[in-house]
């Protein structure tokens, strides 16, 4: 084979969310540099939440993605109610759950067709499929607003979600409310059947692997864990939320401001594929039939397949999110339930010194939210670990294998297959340069 | 819900053509104008009229040209905002609606038969404008006219070929002035008020009809009380928001008055105790 | 003795004539929001009225002016055409309390005055209001006896009375009396009906009183006096400018008009849509002028409006005590205690000239 | 006529107004209908890099490297238009102005602080020419839409100058402060429908203020509910800190 020299260089990587280099060299057919740089400016979330009150938390780090906002508030609320001591109700954990299925099934179809959909069908954007395909672009938004409508009617909105906070909701779906989500669910499920059916052809994904660890939620019952559970791994570990930094064990490295992680390997992976290499089993039926149409079977170890498991979870979401909804409309909400708590000038939630970690599975992974508060509720530490920054060491891990396989190719195709590669994880960069933070070991 | 269609609505539009435009300065452009239906505008001088863009929105603007002539209409208008600026992009054959006129103008019933002192400062000479040529229209009904006219500067002065007109006028005394003068100018320099002490009136039987910027007012009716004029002669017309011309918005009220519909002119007995005109 | 214009409605045939009501044309009432605030809203039952309510967050203007009215409908292709439209939906208002049936005659006074608005003529024309009479104060923000409010005084198709089991329903016009033939569940009133609605009145006129320390035919003159008054300033302090005070007014109607095209930019349609003279651009002018800069002027414009102007146009006061105002100001600027602060500033005036 | 040349950018943001735009779902293709995107990194692997008739700029300006990106952004745009309140008052970023730089940069990355450098946080009017602003954390849709069309029809866009309460009115909410908690409503410019309040919560001002608030009345009345002064002044600056950067 002839010895190649080879720069790729993809600035400000596009249909990913944030902003992002690629960086290869070989020289003499050989990998030299194999970086994914993150060069989206810091935002300093962490650093802002300190001196502020946790009752703000949620609403500040909703803002550090606007694409996982509903999972960025989950985990926010989850780690300040841990810190407050305040145990949700049933009524409340089953609307949150709702609320990240919507999450999901949002998260994924945006990126499966406007982010990916392009590659597998050879072209440059969404934009190019108007002409042609048009009828999947219009399939695509309206599902992609079918989920946006279904958070309005949650949570007021989906990007930033309003009525989702600490201690509960401050509105309620009233009976009209939970008709129209089922209405709309019904026709999201109808559209979702035609696209699993036209996209399944498309779904051949180049044939790579590399054997990594799965990092996810796992849990004993027979739930597929995404609001709660423990952390764990394709390699048999087991912790809680709570000791969630001897999983990150995150560390700085100078070419990205995004951390890596690493946990019994050089590298883990987390998301989708992960999810559904470690709880597979407990998906709803449909979800597996569609798992098995596609050939996804754990432990799948092909990368790409992330956006077949992503198909799959989307079935998964779905399903459960209409038994939900039922489960609501059998059982009447309790709107008493109903609070508005501001800064907490009424009291109303008893406030005390302490530390409380969230851990949510949002669209890209597990995702970490840690407080430290003081007896007055006041944020005196942040830290919030997001699944692109756990993922992005794996992803250059993927990188150097992946590059010295495919090197006999042109090199728009090698960097076709590099860029197609990385968007499978479906990176936030937006998220993994808003939220970091070291620890700063004395 | 159900839609009917009025006939009597106020809001309804009237569909007027452009005939003419002419950009009388870098902000200011002029329009002929007339009904398509045909028909006279039948204004008095100093009413206005609500100009329409469709899409765009409303302004209030008042009717420069004289009654008398029938046929067309004339406005002069400041680019300043959304209906404005686009109205200037228009031309010759163009297509507005137009609502009006509305208000009640200077009372030439009244005034006829008497000494006029014509004072306009800046854009102030547009509804001025109307009344001047409906004074010259009818000349003989009126007695001494004098116009006084001020500006920024000299560039900013509209209808200049007119007002050197005026000024050749033999039946009616003119005088101007500006606020700053640029190399060119060899007239007055100096505010409007200052011109005022020159001229000479027999003030009881003589109507001040004033119209400019808000500060101008205050300063004008002092010199004209100086001069002795009475305060039913003081004629102001005022600008203010308006959004229905129809005394209902409530954007135009100076106190208990309504400039769309009890003004926009108003004389200086009628509004001496309003401090809001002011 | 019986009266033709009183008829008697049991209570336990009540649920029934709403049912009759909300059967003949859509129907709105008072009904509780929580935290102690009230909305009129669509009604097809009895359940979730509140017969006993203090003043709906919005008056009924809402219904009369809706907060967004189409005025013009037009078409912007080459040969461009606008029509003038008004857009109404036939209603019937059940439980209007006296304050606000005094707030709408103002309205039909605003709106009939030249030139006519027949956008709010024509739809007024297709709303049956039917009154619901305040046996007591609703609480006390309430003013509505210092300007003539707290009795009935017209302006309603019927007005119920509640007088314990049963309603008194007072039939005020021929639409009135087609609704109470048509629902067929009312009963003629015999004189001791007539006594009992005499002797509520009576107790009523010793629970009413001036809520505020001034005879009523002297405010006029009271804001003739007060232009100036340090009060303004106050005022101007504590005013956050938000509006609320006049969008909860039963007799602001101040409304903006705007332009919308749809996306395909060749239709739109010119609406009017609610404004007050308390917001910052209200009377702003082009080249920034603005001649209600300050909001101690725009506060004191608010109560010129309400006792000054309105005098000398109409003849009657703009305010008919509901105490809206009152309750939605999040800074606790009061109608009653600005009204005695004025009372109090012009007396020290007084008493300073005659000292 | 010939359809306007749109790019889309983004700069330290969560990308969450751009997201807006796919929300409108099949209503965005009308939209697209009357308008040629040529650029929009987030979905689109297509560059242009010449002249556009309206660049839409979401994001805040933070660091050298994106000053220098927007004023090359401005001069190739007839139009901008500033999305989001990150891009037209600096929005939730502006927090970072509170501390101090380089205290804040060593606590979020340690040691290695050194390699992430950062400036006071700017809206994008603080730094190049803006034509229109669209607020909002998010942006609210029904305002893009209407914006988007007046900067087709070549007509200003005034933003709202009064305060949320107005639309909160409307809407006949029972007021936060019937509910015993404070709400920035009367401080923040309306616009977005008062769309927390709706759903059930306080307003937080990411529209930023009116031109003229009662600053001073509304701390008045903030105060009322005992809440120490430093938190009722972090929650007006929450989106809202940006605003000391503008020139009286
Ligand atoms: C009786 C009467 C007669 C008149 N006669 C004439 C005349 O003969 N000729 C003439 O040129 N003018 C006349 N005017 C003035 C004219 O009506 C105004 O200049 C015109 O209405 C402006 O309309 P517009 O839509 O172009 O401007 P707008 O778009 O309404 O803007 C006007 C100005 O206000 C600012 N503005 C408006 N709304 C806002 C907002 N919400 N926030 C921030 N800024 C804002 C704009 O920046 C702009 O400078 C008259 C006015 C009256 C009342
Ligand atoms: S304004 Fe808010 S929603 Fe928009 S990009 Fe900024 S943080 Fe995200
Ligand atoms: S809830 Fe907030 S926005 Fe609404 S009226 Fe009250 S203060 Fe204003
Ligand atoms: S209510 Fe306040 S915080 Fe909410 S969208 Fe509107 S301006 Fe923003």
């Amino acid at each position: 084979m002839k010895k190649k020299d080879l720069k790729i260089r993809v600035e400000y990587l596009t249909r990913v969310e944030g902003h992002g280099n690629i960086v290869i060299d070989v020289a003499q057919g050989k990998l030299e540099t194999c970086r994914l740089e993150i060069v989206e400016s810091p935002r300093f979330f962490e650093g802002m939440l300190r001196g502020r009150s946790i009752f703000e938390a949620q609403h500040i780090t909703s803002r550090i993605c606007g694409i996982c906002a509903c999972g960025h508030s989950l985990a926010s609320i989850q780690a300040a109610e841990d810190a407050l001591g305040i145990v949700p109700t049933k009524q409340t954990i089953l609307l949150r759950k709702l609320l990240l299925h919507l999450e999901l099934l949002d998260s994924h179809l945006l990126h499966i067709y406007l982010l990916v959909a392009p590659d597998l069908l050879g072209v440059k954007s969404f934009v190019p499929l108007l002409e042609g395909n048009e009828d999947v672009v219009r399939r695509a938004l309206r599902m992609k607003k079918t989920c946006n409508d279904l958070c309005d009617i949650l949570v007021g909105r989906h990007v930033h979600p309003i009525s989702a906070i600490v201690g509960g909701f401050t509105k309620l779906p009233r009976p009209k409310d939970l008709d129209a989500m089922l209405d709309l669910l019904a026709g999201l499920r109808d559209d979702m059947e035609e696209a699993t059916i036209a996209l399944k052809p498309y779904f051949t994904f180049p044939a790579f692997e590399r054997d990594t660890e799965y990092v996810g939620l796992v849990s004993d019952d027979g739930e597929y864990p995404l609001l709660t559970g423990d952390v764990g791994s394709t390699d048999g570990v087991r912790m809680t939320k709570k000791e969630y930094r001897n999983v990150t064990n995150e560390f700085v490295v100078p070419h990205s401001s995004a951390k890596h992680s690493k946990l019994s390997r050089e590298s883990y992976a987390v998301g989708a594929l992960a999810r559904f290499n470690l709880n597979a089993d407990k998906l709803h039926v449909r979800a597996q039939h569609v798992a098995a149409e596609i050939g996804l079977v754990p432990k799948c170890i092909n990368p790409y397949m992330n956006t077949a498991a992503q198909l799959v979870e989307c079935v998964h979401c779905l399903e459960d999110a209409i038994a939900i909804v039922e489960t609501l409309k059998a059982n009447p909400l309790n709107y008493d339930e109903e609070i508005v708590v501001g800064l907490n000038e009424q009291r109303k939630i008893p406030v005390r010194a302490g530390s409380g970690v969230g851990a949510v599975e949002v669209p890209r992974g597990i995702l970490f939210h840690h407080y430290e508060i003081d007896d007055n509720g006041i944020i005196t530490d942040a830290n919030c670990v997001i699944p692109t920054n756990q993922n992005t060491g794996n992803i250059e891990y993927d990188l150097m294998k992946l590059v010295p396989e495919i090197l006999d190719r042109k090199d728009d195709e090698i960097v076709l297959a590099v860029e197609m590669l990385v968007r499978a994880y479906d990176p936030c960069i937006s998220c993994s340069a808003h939220c970091l933070k070291v620890d700063i070991k004395r | 819900m159900e839609k009917v269609v009025i006939k009597d609505s106020g809001y309804r539009l009237k569909k007027a053509t452009i005939l003419r435009t002419k950009n009388l300065t870098r902000n200011e452009k002029f329009f002929e104008i007339a009904l398509k239906d045909g028909s006279s505008l039948d204004h008095e001088p100093g009413q206005f009229i609500m100009v329409s863009l469709l899409g765009i929105g409303e302004s209030p603007i008042s009717v420069c040209s004289s009654p008398s002539r029938r046929d067309s209409f004339d406005l002069c208008i400041r680019a300043v905002g959304k209906v404005t600026r686009r109205l200037h992009t228009l031309k010759k054959g163009d297509e507005i609606g137009i609502r009006g006129p509305y208000g009640r103008g200077f009372p030439v019933n009244i005034i006829t038969g008497n000494d006029l002192l014509i004072i306009a400062g800046g854009l102030g000479i547009a509804p001025l404008r109307s009344l001047i040529t409906y004074v010259l229209d009818n000349r003989r009904d009126f007695g001494k006219v004098h116009i006084l006219f001020g500006c920024k500067e000299p560039k900013e002065m509209l209808f200049s070929d007119e007002l050197e007109q005026w000024s050749q006028r033999t039946d009616l005394h003119y005088a101007c002035t500006v606020d700053r003068a640029d190399p060119e100018w060899a007239g007055n320099v100096g505010v409007i008020t200052t011109l005022i002490p020159g001229v000479d009136i027999e003030p009881l039987r003589t109507f001040a009809a004033v119209v400019g910027p808000p500060v101008m007012y205050t300063f004008v009716i002092k010199e004209l009380l100086k001069k002795g004029i009475p305060k039913r002669q003081i004629l102001l017309s005022f600008e203010r928001n308006m959004a229905c011309g129809n005394g209902k918005c409530g954007h135009c009220q100076i106190q208990n008055l309504y400039v769309c519909q009890d003004g926009p002119v108003f004389n200086y007995e009628q509004i001496k105790n309003l401090s809001e005109a002011f | 003795m019986e009266d033709t214009q009183y008829v008697v409605l049991k209570k336990d045939r009540f649920e029934e004539f709403i049912a009759a009501l909300s059967s003949m044309q859509k129907l709105v009432a008072p009904v509780a929001k929580g935290f102690g605030a009230y909305a009129f809203e669509e009604v097809t039952s009895a359940d979730p009225i509140a017969l006993n309510y203090i003043p709906t967050i919005l008056p009924l203007k809402k219904y009369f002016m809706p907060q967004r009215e189409t005025l013009l409908e037009f078409t912007l292709d080459r040969r461009s055409h606008a029509e003038a439209v008004v857009e109404y939906e036939p209603l019937t208002i059940f439980g209007a309390h006296t304050c606000d049936l005094a707030g709408i005659q103002c309205l039909n006074m605003v709106f009939s005055e030249r030139p006519k608005d027949y956008n709010y003529l024509l739809r007024k024309g297709t709303i049956t209001l039917i009154g619901l009479e305040c046996n007591d104060y609703c609480d006390e923000y309430a003013s509505c006896h210092l300007v003539h409010a707290s009795f009935p005084s017209g302006g309603y198709d019927l007005l119920f009375t509640d007088l314990g089991d049963y309603f008194m329903v007072h039939i005020n016009t021929v639409s009135g009396d087609r609704i109470v033939r048509t629902a067929g569940l009312c009963e003629g009133a015999g004189s001791a009906h007539m006594n009992e609605l005499r002797s509520l009145r009576d107790r009523k006129r010793t629970v009413f009183r001036n809520e505020v320390p001034i005879k009523t035919k002297l405010i006029p003159e009271l804001f003739d006096a007060v232009f100036g008054a340090r009060v303004w300033d106050n005022l101007n302090e504590r005013c956050l400018a938000c509006g609320n005070c006049t969008n909860v007014c039963p007799t602001c109607y101040c409304f903006n008009i705007k332009d919308e095209l749809d996306l395909t930019l060749a239709r739109g349609i010119r609406y009017r849509v609610w404004d007050s003279c308390q917001l910052e651009p209200f009377a702003r002018v082009a080249g920034g002028i603005n001649f209600r800069k300050e909001r101690s002027a725009r506060q004191r414009h608010r109560y010129y409006r309400k006792f000054r102007y309105p005098v000398d146009r109409f003849a009657r006061f703009f305010c008919t005590g509901c105490g809206r105002c009152t309750r939605a100001c999040m800074a606790d600027i009061s109608l009653k205690e600005t009204l005695s602060e004025l009372i109090k500033e012009s007396e020290e005036r007084v008493w300073k000239k005659w000292l | 006529m010939k359809k306007p040349k749109v790019g889309i950018f983004d700069f330290a943001c969560c990308e969450g107004c751009q997201l807006q735009l796919a929300n409108m779902g099949e209503q965005v293709l009308s939209l697209l209908g009357s308008l040629r995107v040529m650029e929009w990194r987030e979905v689109m692997s297509e560059t242009w890099g010449k002249k556009l008739d309206i660049a839409i700029v979401e994001g805040s300006i933070t660091d050298p490297h994106a000053v220098e990106r927007i004023q090359r952004i401005r001069r190739r745009a007839s139009v901008l238009i500033a999305y989001g309140s990150c891009a037209t008052i600096g929005g939730v970023n502006g927090m970072k102005n509170n501390f101090v730089f380089d205290e804040i940069r060593k606590y979020v990355y340690g040691d290695s602080y050194a390699f992430f450098p950062t400036e006071p946080t700017k809206a994008v009017h603080q730094v190049v020419e803006v034509d229109y602003f669209i607020h909002g954390c998010p942006v609210y849709i029904p305002e893009v839409v209407t914006v988007l069309k007046a900067a087709l029809q070549g007509i200003p866009y005034y933003v709202p100058d009064y305060p949320v309460c107005v639309e909160c009115k409307l809407n006949e909410n029972v007021c936060m402060y019937d509910r015993k908690v404070t709400c920035l409503g009367p401080v923040t410019r309306a616009g977005c429908n008062s769309w927390c309040i709706n759903n059930g919560n306080i307003c937080y001002g990411c529209r930023g203020m009116v031109s003229n608030p009662n600053e001073k009345g509304a701390l008045d009345v903030l105060a009322k509910y005992g809440i120490p002064t430093s938190l009722v002044v972090n929650k007006m600056n929450m989106y809202n800190k940006c605003r000391e950067l503008d020139e009286p």
